[in-house]
């Protein structure tokens, strides 16, 4: 059992690899697909799926799975952004109240895996539905506007040279230094690992395995709240449709990124390649001109021929 | 340790009965563990020294009766109640993670931290200083691992069983619990073992030790727990019983009334 | 010089609707000597992918963007590449600071079914079932609130989102515009309640979905179905009387418009501004006294899709 | 690890239970839900769904899992009508070159998982995108109407009773009883199970675990062509447009009905009741009237609480 | 047997060397198993006893070397190469379905099917057959296993191990690998294991028998062979040569070369 779930199909280069032969491919079809502008899109693109890609990993790394992270995220931009336009609180705090939100979203799943036993993935179904109805309750479906300066200022950009980069892009890449930080280098990010690659084993060994999960699934909550703020700031309004297609993306970054959906194994750097791998998908293809529906078909090819690629020239350097 | 003088009970368990569905893996076992002594529990294949000590390691609750520390009632719910009183387990099915180090297992749940107030708080790890202190329990054992920083997977049985005894031995406080330690060990590994065991009761910690490997267990044990059928079938003293009357009580073979009365402990 | 790029961006890429709106424009460009790129969201209401798509496009060079609007959240995007030059062009569904809209009003077209429905009732009781899209959606609550208001209902204006209710409206259930789902939906409703005579269907696969359920209990006979969109195979569906009534949308003008402006824009530098409407026009199959309607043969005339 | 994954929070006869504090509590709240007519709508509602989720939990029984699912079936049934309709092939030539199709996308999906080792998620993320694609390039997005009724006939009902039952409600269960039976009868199911359960055991024993595999995964195929068979016949067309929502619904009634996601472990009838809980959930909430949003919303709910009631009442119980 | 007739090679391998990334598991090791015996593989933890016959099984494929099959070199891609060559192996990590019964595990891969051409055909299982079949394998062993369709990870170790063991001795055709295959077993089970080697022995199976346990190897093997460093250190005969001799060169203390001739074997 032990080996066969050890036989990573999928390492710590891959990701990198895969990303490398996309780039290049796209290099050779368009010109201005290098360009440092160009390149910035993709990286202010792929922030908010990127930092829901580090709660999502988190908790993939425990072998759970979080279905409900998107609408968790609409849910706090729904409530920040309330609570500041509607309710005139002060920004700053509106922001605290909409981290709350998600926080406490992600705390009720990590309760109701823990205290409750049940499977993950029933349990964020359950609360991807709860999400979206309150959200869309509560919102009345109405897109919130007119949003104070102070709530989107993480949209705003400086130059590196001539390259814009936004302060969203550069959360983005803090939030993962430390994720990845935590995750190698201190006791409970161990603890994470342990949890998930061998539970039993944990609890033997001493290590409060429900403690771990509960903080696990509530920081993952205030990670989707931070995605709220990025989504927010890049936007410029509350939207209650936000999220919808960040599930399915957010775990396909985190097991692009070669992150084992039975736990235990990965590095959650390789979670932020995978977002940027989708998101140099979707730009290098409409540089190309390709239409929408061959983009969707060429994703569909390119996803397969990136890992095999990788794959194969793992199984040649053996 | 001189057998004459009783020593204090460290550990105690009376009338603990464990069910799993229908099976009856403990039915009212009695259980005693003295002071500075290594006391091996031995019998047939399922007959619950495994479920025994995983009562009274937390890793069980019991369904019936009482677990009792230096005398006072106990009640671990959980394993990490029993690592707080200072007991330390190695099971049978070896607690391992096995993507994670080797260096990483020995000290999964109680990291060496970063010195200085930063390092507390933060938790950060001196992995410096753990993959040092690795290296030296590892060569007490003296197994010839090349790193420890290669994964638990990658381990030879013999060694990965060594990951976990050096972890038990290294952190115990109180009692130290091994079942079948030396199971999958080479001849060298496994007197190194024996070994261990011996320094850990002279250090004043008792031992429980779990084997199946007699002359092991007359080699070192200070008095026998001989399991039999989910029941405590007798307590026995290596020094007074033979080996064979030993077998024969733990067969089923004889009774312990038909033993002589010395070599009962 | 090289030929001018224009974007079309639609919602999905899956509704006919969309569909037809690039083929018109990709026909359009074709003539025009422009080149055409399109993009979409992945589902209705994707508007990060929407965004995302606005981003690419004008860092792929083109000049025009039309896009569909998804959500207001697009709107900061717009402002950013306006700002570089770029014409926006809202097709279909409004959003503030486009710099021109081409589009048909849904709120309008919700109206005409309801006026249609409400005469063809001529006063006897009435029991409403309504099949909307999903939660959240302009449209969806822009059409489900012109039918009960033209049915005389008391009704949300054309700028919520939020579905009205009234008593009349004895169910009401998603189907995200699906036939299998609009027919679920129907049958659901039929359970609750038998009596149901009149169906408001949010487009014309929901409406032949309702239809079958419908036809499945034996009761498409005296129940009105009226739907939206004006979809070739929905105006054959009107012809057949599965459909009683629909009100006809003309995406491919919106696109054409939309080109032509784009191409203006590259020409001369003039951006197009203002509102067009592309109008809306009751289909029906019997006409009814009071409401202006076209019969069938003016709606195949006129619609979208393979005729 | 093994102990870990082996308590199965949610086992046997879980399901059933959550079945019947579903249909108990709707039977309360509206006195037309147990009705024959209205249960076997039901039935009739779920039955696409139940027929991918046979296919669906094979593959999941092999710690595999499917996203293509949905997408394959629409090309199946995209491919059976135009083949009919536009070029007037045989109605029943037709349908075996949908069941053609799909057989092949999922032998597809079965080689990329065992030859190139890549992991199911990130195979068949690929091939459902290259499945929606095909669909609407080929179809042009248009539906495919004017059946020939030997298309159509699986919708045909005939009377048990006063009770209407649908001839594709009867395939769905036939298909179901089989499927259990050769799980739980032949060689071949118990070998399923043993790949699921541990592989690397599998293989020292000798079984082929990649035959197996590639099995499963063309299996899965041919049963999302039945599916997509069934969705013809209930609604009359060829619709491109289908299957888009039947992805998460598949893989909900899989766990709902207590198969693991790590495998080897679960029965497939509890996929059937999984299906079967989904769609008492639409039913009954509609006949209560509930508004879609508050629908959502109780679903979430329900969903939660019903597999919670399960485990409670197994934790007393033990 | 008779040991001065000289037995034809039944298996043999020449020059084997396997690499684990940066760990040479095996070094070059020459191997030969002869016709009617019972060969003891001994060695320290990580000698590659287990990687050996690994590749003897078709578990592991060589990066060098070859393996012959009564005299004719073979080449197992995978366990059911050598399965179909009469090969059957208890694996030290005891390679069990956790989550299926006794009785399954058992017949795993080769379950009996329904008397019949609809049984063969439809591959139907022969439940009542199986578990008859089963409760006899078991009861060789002297097991005291209530049910045999109780899931294979509510077992205690031994009795997991008892299956394992079970399999192996009921499907062999040509050859008997066993990898430890009394290390969690109670004296009374370990010596019905040391029968059931003896017993398959005489029925004319050469066994290759992997153990840590002295008394064991020296009580049933034929010859012993040495393993050491992934090399091959010596081949004795446990007749001539002391144990303590034996562990001398399994740790290294003496080479084969202070060794009377007539230990060699
Ligand atoms: N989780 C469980 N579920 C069901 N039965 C169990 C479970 N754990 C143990 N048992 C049963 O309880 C009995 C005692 O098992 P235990 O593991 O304590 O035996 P043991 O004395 O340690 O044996 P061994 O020497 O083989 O390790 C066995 O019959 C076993 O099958
Ligand atoms: N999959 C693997 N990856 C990396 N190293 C391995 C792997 N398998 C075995 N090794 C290494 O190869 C060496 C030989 O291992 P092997 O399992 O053959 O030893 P063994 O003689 O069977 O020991 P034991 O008596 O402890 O079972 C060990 O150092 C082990 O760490
Ligand atoms: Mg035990
Ligand atoms: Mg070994």
């Amino acid at each position: 059992m032990n080996l066969s779930k050890s036989t990573i199909p999928w390492g710590a280069l891959g990701p990198w690899i895969a990303l490398a032969i996309t780039c290049l491919f796209f290099t050779s079809q368009s010109s201005r697909f290098l360009s440092g502008e160009n390149l910035s899109l993709v990286l202010q693109q792929v922030m908010v799926v990127g930092v829901i890609a580090i709660g999502q990993s988190l908790i993939i790394l425990t072998a759970g799975i979080d279905l409900s992270c998107g609408m968790v995220m609409a849910l706090g931009g729904v409530v920040m952004t309330k609570f500041a336009v509607d309710y005139g609180m002060n920004p700053y705090l509106a922001i605290v109240c909409g981290l709350l939100v998600t926080s406490c979203a992600g705390l009720l799943n990590g309760l109701l895996v823990t205290r409750v036993k049940l499977p993950p993935f029933i349990v964020t179904l359950g609360t991807l539905n709860i999400a979206f109805a309150i959200t869309q309750i509560y919102s009345e479906a109405q897109t919130i506007t007119n949003l104070p300066p102070a709530m989107t200022f993480l949209g705003n950009t400086f130059n590196i040279g001539s390259t814009e980069v936004s302060l969203g892009t550069v959360t983005m890449l803090v939030l993962y230094g430390l994720a990845w930080f935590v995750l190698r280098e201190t006791a409970p990010g161990r603890h994470l690992y342990a949890v998930g690659n061998n539970p039993e084993a944990a609890r033997l060994i001493g290590i409060s395995v429900d403690k771990v999960l509960v903080v696990v699934y509530a920081l993952a909550g205030l990670f989707y709240g931070i995605a709220a703020l990025l989504s927010v700031a890049r936007t410029g309004v509350g939207d209650p449709n936000a999220g919808t297609t960040e599930n399915l993306d957010a775990i396909t970054a985190v097991v692009l990124g070669g992150t084992s959906l039975f736990g235990g194994r990965g590095i959650i750097l390789g979670s932020l390649v995978g977002a940027v791998i989708v998101g140099v998908f979707r730009n290098g293809l409409t540089l190309m001109g390709v239409a929408s529906v061959y983009q969707t078909l060429i994703t569909g090819v390119l996803v397969i021929l990136a890992v095999a690629a990788d794959q194969m020239s793992r199984k040649g350097a053996r | 340790m001189n057998p004459k003088v009783i020593q204090p009970l460290v550990m105690q368990a009376k009338g603990i009965t464990k069910r799993f569905g229908q099976v009856v893996a403990l039915d009212g076992v009695d259980f005693e563990l003295r002071a500075g002594e290594i006391l091996a529990v031995i019998g047939d294949n399922g007959a619950g020294k495994s479920s025994l000590i995983k009562v009274l390691s937390g890793a069980n609750t019991p369904d019936e009766g009482e677990v009792l520390l230096d005398g006072k009632p106990v009640f671990f719910r959980s394993p990490i109640d029993a690592r707080r009183a200072g007991i330390e387990t190695v099971y049978q099915d070896l607690a391992v993670a096995p993507a994670m180090s080797i260096a990483e297992n020995l000290f999964l749940g109680r990291e060496i931290l970063k010195p200085g107030f930063i390092g507390q708080l933060l938790r950060l790890l001196d992995k410096k200083e753990m993959l040092a202190q690795a290296i030296a329990r590892m060569n007490d054992l003296k197994v010839g691992i090349r790193s420890m920083t290669q994964a638990v997977e990658t381990l030879s049985g013999g060694q990965r069983q060594c990951v976990a005894v050096a972890r038990a031995a290294a952190f115990a406080q109180h009692v130290v619990i091994m079942d079948e330690p030396t199971a999958a060990l080479g001849v060298k590994e496994g007197n190194m073992v024996l070994e261990l065991i011996r320094r850990v009761r002279d250090k004043g910690l008792p031992v429980i030790l779990i084997s199946h490997n007699m002359p092991h267990v007359f080699e070192v044990a200070d008095r026998i727990h001989i399991q039999r059928l989910g029941k405590r079938a007798a307590v026995v003293n290596p020094k007074t019983i033979s080996m064979s009357d030993t077998v024969a009580v733990m067969t089923g073979a004889k009774t312990v009334d038909e033993l002589p009365a010395e070599a009962l402990a | 010089a090289d030929a001018p790029v224009i974007g079309l961006i639609t919602k999905t890429e899956t509704n006919p609707f969309f569909v037809k709106m690039k083929e018109g424009a990709k026909a359009e460009a074709e003539k025009a000597g422009a080149k055409l790129m399109s993009a979409a969201g992945k589902i209705d209401g994707d508007t990060a992918g929407q965004i995302t798509a606005l981003e690419n496009m004008a860092s792929a060079g083109a000049k025009t963007i039309m896009i569909t609007s998804a959500g207001d959240a697009i709107i900061p995007t717009v402002k950013k590449i306006q700002a570089k030059g770029v014409q926006v062009i809202a097709l279909d569904s409004p959003f503030e600071g486009a710099d021109a809209l081409f589009a048909t009003d849904n709120y309008k077209a919700g109206v005409l079914i309801g006026q249609y429905a409400k005469a063809a009732m001529a006063g006897k009781p009435v029991k409403i079932a309504m099949l909307d899209l999903f939660p959240g959606h302009p449209v969806g609550a822009q059409r489900h609130n012109g039918f009960m208001a033209g049915f005389g209902l008391k009704a949300n204006d054309a700028k919520s989102n939020e579905l009205s209710t009234a008593p009349e409206i004895v169910c009401a259930n998603d189907t995200n515009g699906d036939r299998a789902k609009g027919q679920t939906a129907m049958e659901n409703c039929l359970q609750k309640d038998p009596g149901i005579n009149v169906v408001y269907t949010i487009n014309e696969p929901a409406a032949a979905g309702a239809y079958n359920a419908l036809k499945k209990a034996g009761k498409e006979k005296g129940v009105l179905i009226l739907s939206v969109d004006g979809g070739c195979q929905g105006i054959k569906d009107t012809e057949a009387g599965i459909i009683t009534a629909t009100s006809q949308q003309y995406p491919l003008k919106m696109a054409s418009m939309g080109v032509a402006a784009g191409v203006e824009y590259a020409k001369t530098g003039k951006k197009a501004t203002g509102y067009v409407d592309t109008g809306v026009t009751l289909i029906a199959k019997n006409a009814i006294a009071g409401v202006d309607s076209k019969d069938t043969k003016v709606g195949l005339d006129l619609c979208w899709g393979k005729k």
